[in-house]
């Protein structure tokens, strides 16, 4: 992970910005006229319920569906990715939230796939799997992971060690944009910690960060901007200065209507 | 940076080191291979002569190369049944446009290729546009070239065969590619050996050494998780059918050329032992997961095996017995071995 | 055209025969045989049938299934077609037995031909044309022995065929000892091979009888590059079994003539009908066994590439 | 209580009204019958006379026997590849103990039960035992038990047939059961007929109206699902294996009571098409979904259109053709209607 | 859902107790010397992070898993069931994580699944269908959902209605102890208020209900007891006097680790 920073100009742009996006399932709308904007050198957190449209969201970011309604802009430019690798090739690498991976598949090719290096001409092209297992083994080291072995098949890893595998791909292949769907779902309170610290570096590197989580205890110390959805719907997208640790946690867990029904229950109690 | 995290789970109790060695998938098919061999050349004096080597290995050939398409196919997570009637349509056209329609071999060949080609990506385009099961989707075309080659041929020629390739323009060159025999040391082995090693050796290099190989392990294991890191899932499983296509063609023009003549009706019930072959050779029926050389090497164990009964002279009464005994024996040792590779990798 | 009941052969309980086809139309005949579909030698009386139909203006119909339940069951769709005339090769007669009777019933005359010829005055066939693969294997067995053959191998292309077991097992009675081998039609590779084997594994084998061109073709390969010892003959014939008759790599093809099986009983039934004329006085015509050797494969060869030999 | 959530869920919109007709799995069935049977009634005279509808209904009796078992057991989410050769095995095992050791017949058919139900418990076992897909294990036991029908049966008669069940000790009255025929106005319609009705009345009243049915749909719907809440997984799964083999058990003494005589190679192949009946008749391949009145009505419309072709007077060799492109588009309009139903109720 | 209460005697009884017990999977210790009780008339909540083997520990209460080590008892006898089954017979109902619906079957089928009803004679019985959709519309409509339909597949009910028919489910079939695995996860606030509700009444008619959450602000309101896992092991079990809610807050979200990370955090920010 080389520390060069990118040039200063590029910092403070808007690298993706959502218009009244909207997408829907069949007949099941997943998410309707939600807006936000991805800075450079910013951490974007989507926080919500389960069904939210949070990972709906992130998809259309990245390429794995299409909006129906409202607007997609890259640094300004209407796009609709077709594919995942669309995204990619525009500098945007996502961690999916059921991660992506192949579990028979060894850690390298995993790594790799999709994005595989090659050596030779043309179709006689091969992978160049020696490069590729080192780079493998120095981006898992670096986020502190030491496997024994990267043919080992990614199904044998712990989830915690998946998920690094995964995050570290994304690290590895994000140039402009990272997105990471619920990244420390899956982690201990150590490795969520090394996770979080690498969405600090990657922000401080000037690449803008999407980070979805349930955690507002994850979210609020990394976070420049949290956009709160509900249902398929924005429920505002507020800067960190217009809210406070408490608030968001309250927001999350439907705080308001909780309350009611916590003295219903105490009434009705034993 | 790093911190070191460090993969000391304290969950993760002991874990097995021999079992290491049982990861292969294609170790089933070697062991099996050798105690195969070793059983026939202690039995009988033939199978070692060179003329009996090149026998079994002559047997195995042809089906060593479609073992190795449908051992990729099967990884890529898909199914054809209609890749043993394939070799015989693909001779079929060579033929009838050669012999009925006095074409040029070479240019027979070239448009029973197409037609190959054309097929496989038929059952590619249908399996994927559909989202139905290869089984049955294949099944369909099974029974639809079962049909037309037995429908065509008797309304192009008025018998079941085609034969007369011998006299068709460009037969020689291409039978030199084809259906030529190596001599080595005094015994003639046919060229299809060559081609089987070859298929094996390519198999095995695109699956493991390229791009493309990586992603048919991938289609096969996960195929959405494939298609969300940017694996073109649709363009791969339609070229995987279409290289199962191609190795019936090879196979059908190797036949076509060395026998001259081709039955209608060839070719039926042999997706079985491909399928069988790739299943020894290791791979997973549910994919993403297996080898070329397994599958050629699951296809040497048939050889072997179905000629080693031969010259033991056993009643071949009791072939498919046999048959079915080593299926279910191979499948079940393979088993065993992945469920404690997995055991011990947990 | 008289359609009267005459009832030349005591054979047939039958009422009228021309009076149960379809008023008016011309004659309609259904072949049902045993053959599975794209057996070559099968193809042969196919051929022969139909040939007979357009020749005749009769309107010929061939089904063919190895599964005797199938047959019958073909048996029992051309009686409810009411065709003029049925043809059935009987290679397992007991299956077909109750159909056959319903077919006589209802008055519709059955010609039987390759097989099942001891059983075909019982169940009310008019007349039965050809004869039993068994003897045609006999002949065949006899003809390896006559020309000083010590030890015979029987292929047989097609696990559980129950016609190819009784030309083997023929073959057996006429010449001795015999060996069976086992090989897959669908796979030609395979088959080969097996025939290398075999002749490597039993040198003292001098004669190989296939039962199929294709197979007989491979037959000559393999005693070829095993020695040349053994001698290879075969049932039917194609274009490369002709040649390799005319260079004397295979000794002869037993030519059951089976396209007179599908040719004649169409006529017979057509004259049985138009005429009330029956043929073989209740004994089987017998369209062979003929032996097509160097000495007639000009003759015959030649037509072998149509179809009907 | 009752505090009204209701289901008026904001995300939902709008929810299609008549496409829920189309849900019932057996639909694309019946219109095809329909359609078969107007066509081959308009295109020929015979195909609706008695004899010839006593002609199609008989062709299509032993396979919807067979096709409704299948789809109790395609229903549970498996597989039988050995159901074809078990019709054969089981007819033989009666005539070898009825002709050649010179049992009662009734003692016979009773043994052979014994058999067959044991071959479909050791594949339910196998199956479930391994967790290997039913596919290979079911491959495994269709070849060894075509080895054992060709090597058994020529060791036992020296020829590929047993014959001479007429002789046997009790086989009028066997035959009266399975064998005889039931006049109709004139016409004889054989008995199997009325098996067939029976076995598609009984599956469908067992899949829709007992327990063990709700089993089936459970196990092949969502197997650990099904265990979670209770539901007996392994036990239900062997029984429908056994219950295909009790299938076979009565097809094959149909067939041997009937027709008196068995080859060792009958029955090889049928599989394909029980599994076709099937999936025509709305089951879907990888379980949880389908009907046995479907599958009846699959096997029907199979019946109707083989026996049709020949009514019709077409060439028989295109026959596997037709059937490839029938089963092509069976399995897409019935694709089609299912997609609309789902979507329909999202 | 008749209101007759248990009688007395038994509400205060303990129903269910592990002592220390503890579960591998090959050589993934997922739960390791666990100790708790579930009373009659109380509310036993399970709360720990992803991964901390609260599925693992109820699936052994409700039979789907047998214990390696320790103790768990039944009212006070040693027990080690079988199966699911054994679990039910002995009044134990439980709402899966993954719900153990099938999604293709109907409704009712599906309520009903492995405890038909049935009318008849031994082996001639049938399904008293007309009964089992009767019970299931009343179960249902008393949960608060109103189907058009019990014959629609479940497969097509939204993720919330799906929920409540596994927990009517188990409500109805729940004679002692009723087992819920996150509940509240796929439900908004009003539905999961609902399920609140439920436990509560449950608890009030006598029942000895098990509640695993990952929402401390839902765990709170209902819950007697507070059982923390933590990585397979037990972090303590609070009584609710003992703890306060923000306190339970902090606990799961690793509070205190998360606070020295913030800081962290914080310096190296932009
Ligand atoms: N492919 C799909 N087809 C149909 N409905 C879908 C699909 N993907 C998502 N949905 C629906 O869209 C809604 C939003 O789902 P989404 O996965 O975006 O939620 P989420 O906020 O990521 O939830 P979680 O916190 O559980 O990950 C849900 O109701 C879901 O059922
Ligand atoms: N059948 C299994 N085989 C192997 N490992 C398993 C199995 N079931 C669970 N585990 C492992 O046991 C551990 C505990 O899993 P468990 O499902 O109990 O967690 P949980 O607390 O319910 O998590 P969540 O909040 O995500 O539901 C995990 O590491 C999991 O991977
Ligand atoms: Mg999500
Ligand atoms: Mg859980």
């Amino acid at each position: 992970m080389t520390a060069s920073m990118p040039d200063p100009a590029s910092r403070s742009g808007v690298l993706l910005e959502t218009r009244e996006v909207g997408k829907s399932f069949g007949s099941v709308i997943a998410l309707n006229g939600v807006s936000t904007v991805v800075n450079a050198g910013e951490v974007t957190c989507v926080l919500g319920d389960n069904g939210a449209g949070k990972s709906t969201l992130i998809k259309i970011l990245a390429g794995a569906h299409q909006h129906d309604t409202g607007e997609f802009l890259i640094e300004g430019e209407p796009v609709r990715l077709s594919s995942p690798r669309e995204a990619l090739d525009r500098g945007i690498a996502t961690v999916f939230q059921d991660l992506a991976v192949v579990p028979l598949m060894s850690v390298w090719r995993n790594f790799f796939l999709g994005s595989e290096p090659r050596k030779g001409w043309g179709p006689f092209s091969w992978l160049d799997s020696a490069k590729a297992r080192a780079t493998t083994k120095k981006a898992l080291s670096e986020m502190g992971i030491d496997l024994r072995n990267v043919e080992q098949p990614v199904g044998t890893l712990s989830g915690g060690e998946r998920q690094c595998v995964a995050i570290a791909r994304a690290v590895h292949f994000g140039a402009k944009v990272l997105i990471l769907d619920e990244p420390t779902a899956a982690l201990g309170v150590k490795q969520a910690g090394v996770v979080l610290r690498y969405v600090a570096q990657a922000r401080d590197r000037g690449l803008g960060v999407v980070l979805i989580t349930h955690n507002p205890h994850h979210a609020y110390p990394v976070g420049d901007r949290f956009l709160l959805l509900k249902r398929g719907r924005s429920l505002g997208c507020f800067d960190k200065a217009d809210i406070s640790l408490e608030e968001l946690t309250r927001q999350m867990a439907g705080g308001a209507e909780l309350e009611a029904l916590e003295h219903e229950l105490r009434g009705m109690g034993s | 940076m790093a911190l070191a995290v460090q993969g000391d789970d304290e969950r993760v109790a002991r874990v097995g080191l021999a079992d290491r060695l049982v990861s292969r998938p294609e170790l089933g098919s070697v062991l099996g291979a050798l105690a195969v061999f070793v059983f026939f050349s202690v039995l009988t004096d033939q199978f070692l002569s060179p003329m009996g080597v090149a026998n079994w290995l002559d047997d195995s050939s042809t089906l060593g190369i479609m073992a190795v398409a449908v051992a990729l196919l099967m990884i890529g997570g898909e199914f054809d049944l209609s890749a043993g009637v394939m070799t015989a349509s693909t001779a079929l056209v060579t033929a009838i446009l050669a012999t009925q329609l006095g074409w040029n071999t070479w240019l027979a060949l070239l448009v029973s290729l197409v037609f190959a080609l054309g097929v496989g990506a038929l059952n590619g385009w249908l399996v994927m546009r559909t989202g139905l099961p290869s089984f049955i989707v294949t099944l369909g075309t099974f029974l639809a070239l079962q049909g037309l080659n037995l429908g065509i041929t008797r309304l192009v020629t008025g018998s079941v065969q085609v034969s007369g390739m011998r006299e068709a323009e460009g037969y020689e060159s291409a039978g030199y590619l084809f259906a030529s025999t190596v001599d080595v040391g005094g015994t003639s082995f046919p060229i299809s050996i060559v081609w089987w090693v070859l298929a094996a050796a390519v198999g095995s290099w695109v699956l493991m050494r390229t791009r493309f190989g990586n992603w048919i392990f991938a289609v096969g294991g996960a195929a959405p998780s494939a298609r969300a890191v940017g694996v073109p899932v649709v363009r791969t499983k339609i070229l995987l059918f279409m290289t199962t296509a191609f190795a019936a063609w090879l196979v059908g023009s190797i036949n076509i050329l060395r026998f001259t003549t081709v039955q209608a009706n060839q070719g039926i019930g042999l997706e079985f032992q491909f399928i069988i072959a790739a299943v020894i050779g290791g791979c997973l029926l549910t994919g993403g997961f297996g080898s070329a050389i397994g599958a050629a090497i699951g296809a040497l164990i048939f050889g072997m095996a179905r000629q080693g009964i031969v010259f033991a002279q056993w009643d071949s009464d009791w072939f498919q017995l046999f048959l079915g005994i080593m299926l279910l024996a191979a499948v079940l040792v393979n088993n065993a071995f992945r469920r404690r590779a997995e055991r011990a990798k947990r | 055209a008289c359609s009267g009941p005459t009832g030349g052969s005591g054979a047939t309980p039958s009422s009228a025969p021309g009076g149960s086809a379809p008023s008016g139309g011309p004659l309609k005949v259904a072949v049902v045989s045993h053959g599975t579909p794209g057996d070559a030698f099968w193809n042969v009386v196919k051929n022969g049938a139909e040939a007979a139909g357009k020749e005749l203006g009769v309107e010929v119909q061939y089904q063919a299934n190895g599964d005797p339940a199938a047959q019958a069951k073909s048996i029992d769709n051309a009686v409810a077609q009411k065709v003029g005339g049925i043809v059935v090769s009987m290679a397992n007669p007991d299956a077909l037995r109750d159909s056959i009777a319903k077919a006589t019933q209802a008055g519709i005359p059955v010609v039987t031909i390759n097989s099942g010829e001891q059983r075909s005055t019982e169940f009310g066939a008019l007349m039965h044309v050809g004869q039993n693969e068994g003897i045609a294997g006999e002949q065949a067995g006899k003809k390896l022995k006559d020309a000083g053959k010590r030890k015979l191998l029987c292929v047989i292309h097609e696990a559980g065929n129950i016609g190819l077991t009784q030309r083997c097992d023929g073959a057996e009675r006429g010449f001795g000892t015999t060996q069976k081998l086992q090989v897959d039609i669908s796979n030609p590779t395979d088959a080969l091979a097996r025939l290398k084997g075999a002749l490597q594994a039993d040198p003292s084998i001098d004669a190989v009888l296939t039962l199929n061109p294709q197979v007989a073709g491979n037959a000559v390969s393999a005693a070829k590059d095993t020695g040349g010892k053994a001698q290879v003959a075969t049932f039917d014939l194609n274009s490369d079994v002709v040649a390799a008759i005319k260079s004397g790599d295979v000794l002869f093809a037993v030519d059951q003539q089976q396209y007179l099986q599908g040719y004649l009983p169409v006529v017979f039934l057509k004259l049985y009908k138009d005429n009330a004329n029956t043929v073989g006085g209740g004994r089987p015509v017998l369209t062979g066994p003929g032996f097509v050797e160097k000495s007639n494969v000009d003759a015959v060869g030649r037509n072998a590439d149509r179809g009907t030999r």
